[in-house]
C-alpha cells in the first residue's frame, strides 16, 4: 500500500450512472489486475474503493458508478482536482494457473477489472474470451475495448435488448481452461454453479480501512476467515464458504 | 526525557500516542507503512477467551465526520493471539504493549488476562468492560458500577501489570463507574469506547449495519469525550487515557487539558494510515504554538 | 391531505418538519425570512415558571459538524411568554405551536403547564425533563424513569392537550425512561435533546463555555439521535417526534424510517435561518428518489 | 437580514495577521455602518461574524484577523471565491445623536467598523476626529485611510512605537460633541470611564446564529437583556451594565 496523490485528466460519463475517471501520479505499488484503490473525498469520512480498471505508466484509468453522494461527487469531479488515495491495495487475480483459454465474466461495474486481466492475459499470450453482463443495452460499455485487445467478447443483457439475452451464464461456452469473474453476488453464485472448471472470483463488501486493519470485511472461507480487502478481493474458487 | 513523554502508570511513554485497539490490529500492517516503534505503545486487537469471527456483514456505516462499526471483536482468541500474533509482533515493535481483553463473563476476562500476564512484552492490560454479560442478560459490564468493578477485581487478581479499565460512555454517570473501578483496584482509566449509533439505507429501507447498530466513533463524538475525559480526570486519583475522536496534535493537547495523561486514537487510523505517525511528528508544533514546555505540564490544566 | 402530511396525537401536520425549541424563537424573527406557516407546527423557546437571563456568556462553542450551548433557558416567563410573545407570534402563525415547558421542580412544570394548556394558539405542550431537579441534588429529571414519570403526570393532570415528552439521550438506558413517561399517560415522546459536551480554548487554557460544559447538537450526533428514535419508537405504543441533527430532507426521511411521526430541526435552523422551508420544498423530490408515496407510509418501516 | 451570495474580489494582508478582503454581491440589506456579515467557510459549522469596513454600491470591504483556524482558511480563500453571506446584520450606529463633532475610537479589529461610520459622518457634514488604537507600529493599519476621508486622525501604540504612546484614553482630546467606540472589552471600559459626552460601544460576544435566534449572545443592559446580535452590536453608553 501507498498513499498518493494523484491528478484527475479526465472524468466522463460511459453511461447515464457509469464514469470512467483517468488519474495521474505515482502508481508503482498497483502490480495486479483485480486490485483496488481507496480513494479521500472532502466532506466523507470514509474512503471509496474504487477496482483498477486500467494502468499505463502513471496514467491509472478506474471505471465507477455513481451509488450514492460520495460517488456522486466525484462524478462532478475536473480535470485538475487532486485526490489523497491509497494504492494497490487487494491482492488482485493470480494468473498463474489459468491455461491456455481463460474465460472472462463481467457483470456492470465488475467489467472494469477484467480489462486489465485481459490485457495482461493477452500480453503473455493467452487465448482470451470475455462475456460482459449487462441489464440492458443503454449500460453496455466497453465491448468495444475488450474487442480491439483481441478477445472474443460476447455482451449479455437481461432484457435482451442487445447482444444475447439473458445473464453471462446463458453466453458460457463448452471450452475454456478457467475462469475469472467479478460482478454482483448473484452472478458470482451462479457462475460457480454453471462453471466447470476451477477459477478465480472478486468480492465485494462495505470496508472501514480498505488495508486489512479494521476487519470490517472480513467473511469465512474454507481456509479460514479472510478480509476482502486485504486477503481478497479475490479468492479461489475452492476456498469460497457461501453464507446463507 | 523529552518534550512530549508522559509517564503511564510508573511506564515511561516517548509520547502520549497510542492507536486504540481494533484499528491497528496486532500493529505489524502499520509496520510495513512506518516504523511503530515511534510510538508510545499501541492497545492491540481485543482478545477473548474463544477464537471470534464477529458479527455478520456488513458491520460498517459511514456517518457525518466519523462512522459506526459492528465488527463483534473478531480475534483468534487468547491461546493463538499468544502463539501466533505476539511473536510477530516481536519482530517490529519492542516497547511494552497493551494487551486490550474481552470476555463476556468476569472469569473469561481473569481467564484470558492471566494468560497475557505472563507474556513479557505486554506492559499494560486495557480491559474493555463494554461487552455483554451473558450472565445478566447481555446487560453490558460498563453499565453498571458493581459489574464493572467486579471486573476489574478478578483481573487485577490474576496479573501484576496495570491495569487500564476501558469505559463505555453509553452511560448516565460516567463518574460513578470510573470511582467504582478505582475503588477495585485500577491502576488507570481509558474512555471513551464508541457510543451506540444507527444508520438507515433508504433505498432499502435497511439498516446499514447488519446488527443494526453499531459503535460510533469518529471526530463527531470528540465534544462528548473531551467532557466525559474532565468529568472522570477530575473524579479519580487515577490517570485517565482520553479518546473519541482525536484525529490532530491539538486534539490530543485538548485531550490532555482536559485531564488525560495519554491518548488512544482510534478511527483515525483506518481514515489515514500514518495518522498517529503524522500526530506524533506534529506535536512539538503544536507545543509550541500553545506554549507548552512539556506536554506532561498540560495535563489536567482546566480544572 | 398531501403527500407530506402526518397525524401528531390526532392533530393533522401539514408535513413533518418542526423547527426545535430554542432555534427559533417565538417565531417572528423567522416570519421576517418566509411564510412560516408552511411549517408542519414549531416547538416555541424553553418557557419557565419565572423569567429567566440564562447563563453568563460565553454560551456557544464550536465542534466538528456541530456546536455545544448553554444558553440556559433563557426566557422571559410564562406569564410574559403570554401577555407578550404569543400575541406577536399570532400575526405570523396561524397553526396550533407547540409549547415548549422547563422546570425546576414537579409543580414548576404543572403551574406553567396549567397557564399555557389555556391558550388556543397552543396545540401541544412538550415537556422538557433534561432539566436539573432543585428538590434532588440538581439532578436531571430526564435521567430517572421515576422523576421523568412524575413530572409527566403532574403536566398531564394540568392540560387536556396532547403531551410530549422530550428526553435527554444522555442516560444508560433510553427505553426505561420513555416507557415511564409512557405510563405517566405521554401522548407522545420526542428525541434526542442535546448530549452534554465540552471544548477547550488551548490559547487561553480555559473551557469555551463560561459554564464548562453544554448541550452538544448538529449533524454529528444524528447516528446517536437515529439509534435512539429506533430503540424508543418499537418499545412503546405512543407516537414518537425525532431531532437531532437533521440538516435535509434525506435526514428527516431515516429520522422517520426509524419510527418517527413527525421530526423536529434545531441546530440546522442557526446556521441556515431557511433550513426548515428549503427542507420542506425538498421533501417531495426526496420522497421521489426513494420511490415513497406519502412520507406517513415510511413510518417506522425499519423492524 | 438577508442570504447572498458574495464573490471575492481581493483579499490581501494589511499586517501579519490582519486581512482586507473585498467581496462583490447584493448588499442591499446592509443599511448602517457598525452592522456585520456572517459568512459560512466550507468545513466549519459556525458561520464567521466579520464587521462591515465599507460599502459602495455592490462592493463591500471587510477586515479580519486571523484568530483562529476559520478565519485562516479564510486568509487563504483566492479571489473568485464564491461565500455564502447573511448580511445586514445587527443594529448598527445611531447618526442621530452625535452633534458637529463627534470622536471615533478604534482599537485594533475594533478599527474597521469606525471607517464607514467616518465616511457616512463626513458625508452629512460632521467633523470627525479619529483615534486608532494599536499595540505596536507593525499592527497599525488603515490610518492613511482616514486622513484621506478629511478625519483628523491619531494612532497610538501601546509600545510607543509609532504615534502617540498608550491607549487611546490617552490621545482623547478635551472637546468633542458625541463618541463612537469599537475595540477589546479593557478598551470599552477606559473610554466609558474617560468619555465627557455621551456616546455608543460596539461589544464582541461569541454567536451561535447572529440573527437573533438562538440567544447565544445575551447580555443584561438597563434597558433589559439585549442579544448583542439582533439588538447590538451597538449599545448606547447608557445602557450599558458592566458584567464582572
Amino acid at each position: 500500500m501507498k498513499q498518493v496523490l494523484l491528478t484527475v485528466k479526465e472524468n466522463t460519463a460511459l453511461t447515464e450512472n457509469v464514469f470512467q475517471m483517468k488519474l495521474e501520479g505515482d502508481l508503482s505499488e498497483i502490480t495486479s489486475a483485480g486490485q483496488f484503490v481507496n480513494i479521500k473525498i472532502d466532506n466523507f469520512y470514509l474512503r471509496r474503493p474504487i477496482s483498477v480498471c486500467d494502468i499505463e505508466g502513471d496514467a491509472l484509468t478506474l471505471i465507477y458508478k455513481v451509488v450514492g453522494k460520495g460517488t456522486e461527487v466525484m462524478s462532478k469531479m475536473g480535470v485538475g482536482t487532486v485526490l489523497d488515495v491509497l494504492t494497490g491495495l487487494g491482492n488482485g487475480y493470480d494468473l498463474e494457473l489459468c491455461g491456455g483459454s481463460p474465460l472472462l465474466l463481467g457483470g456492470g461495474v465488475g467489467v472494469p477489472p477484467m480489462y486489465l486481466l485481459a490485457k495482461r492475459l493477452i500480453k503473455s499470450g493467452k487465448k482470451v474470451a470475455v462475456i460482459l453482463g449487462f441489464n440492458t443495452e443503454s449500460e453496455v460499455f466497453y465491448e468495444r475495448e475488450f474487442a480491439a485487445l483481441g478477445c472474443d467478447t460476447k455482451v449479455t443483457t437481461v432484457d435482451g435488448s442487445y447482444g444475447i439475452k439473458g445473464f453471462v451464464t446463458d453466453a458460457m461456452p463448452e471450452n475454456y481452461s478457467y475462469f475469472y469473474c467479478c460482478g454482483p453476488e448473484p452472478m458470482l453464485k451462479a457462475v460457480y454453479k454453471h462453471s466447470k472448471t476451477s477459477g478465480q472470483f472478486s468480492f465485494e463488501e462495505r470496508m472501514g480501512c480498505g488495508f486489512g486493519a479494521c476487519m470490517g470485511c472480513s467473511c469465512k472461507t474454507v481456509t479460514g476467515y479472510k478480509r476482502i480487502c486485504k486477503d481478497g478481493p479475490v479468492l479461489k474458487k475452492e476456498e469460497i464458504l457461501w453464507e446463507d | 526525557m523529552g518534550r512530549l513523554s508522559v509517564n503511564l502508570c510508573g511506564t515511561e511513554l516517548e509520547n502520549p500516542v497510542i492507536p486504540a485497539s481494533g484499528t491497528f490490529g496486532f500493529g505489524y500492517e502499520f509496520a510495513e507503512l512506518y516504523d511503530i516503534n515511534c510510538l508510545g505503545t499501541f492497545s492491540f486487537k481485543g482478545t477473548t477467551k474463544e477464537p471470534r469471527f464477529g458479527n455478520p456483514t456488513p458491520r460498517i456505516a459511514e456517518c457525518t465526520a466519523g462512522m459506526i462499526n459492528s465488527v463483534g471483536l473478531q480475534n483468534p482468541g487468547v491461546d493463538e493471539v499468544i502463539s501466533r500474533e505476539l511473536p510477530k509482533l516481536k519482530k517490529c515493535f519492542h516497547k511494552p504493549v497493551m494487551a486490550n481483553v474481552s470476555g463476556f463473563s468476569v472469569s473469561d476476562y481473569a481467564y484470558t488476562c492471566e494468560l497475557l500476564d505472563r507474556q513479557e512484552q505486554v506492559g499494560f492490560i486495557e480491559v474493555n468492560v463494554s461487552c455483554p454479560n451473558v450472565h445478566s442478560g447481555g446487560m453490558s459490564f460498563g453499565t453498571q458500577p458493581s459489574a464493572a468493578a467486579e471486573v476489574t477485581s478478578a483481573v487485577k487478581a490474576v496479573t501484576k501489570k496495570p491495569v487500564i479499565v476501558k469505559l463505555s460512555p453509553n452511560v448516565t454517570d460516567i463518574v460513578s463507574i470510573a470511582k467504582a473501578c478505582e475503588q477495585a483496584g485500577a491502576d488507570a482509566i481509558s474512555l471513551i469506547n464508541t457510543l451506540m449509533g444507527m444508520r438507515i439505507d433508504l433505498k432499502t429501507r435497511t439498516p446499514v449495519i447488519k446488527n443494526k447498530m453499531g459503535g460510533f466513533s469518529g471526530p463527531a463524538i470528540f465534544p462528548i469525550a473531551v467532557r466525559m475525559v474532565y468529568q472522570v480526570a477530575n473524579a479519580v486519583n487515577i490517570p485517565v487515557v482520553g479518546m473519541g475522536g482525536i484525529t490532530c496534535a491539538d486534539d490530543v493537547i485538548e485531550m490532555m487539558m482536559a485531564g488525560a495523561t495519554a491518548v488512544e486514537i482510534g478511527a483515525a487510523n483506518l481514515i489515514n494510515p500514518y495518522a498517529c505517525r503524522d500526530i506524533i511528528n506534529d506535536l512539538p508544533n503544536a507545543l509550541d504554538r500553545y506554549k507548552i514546555n512539556n506536554i506532561a505540564d498540560i495535563i489536567g490544566v482546566i480544572k
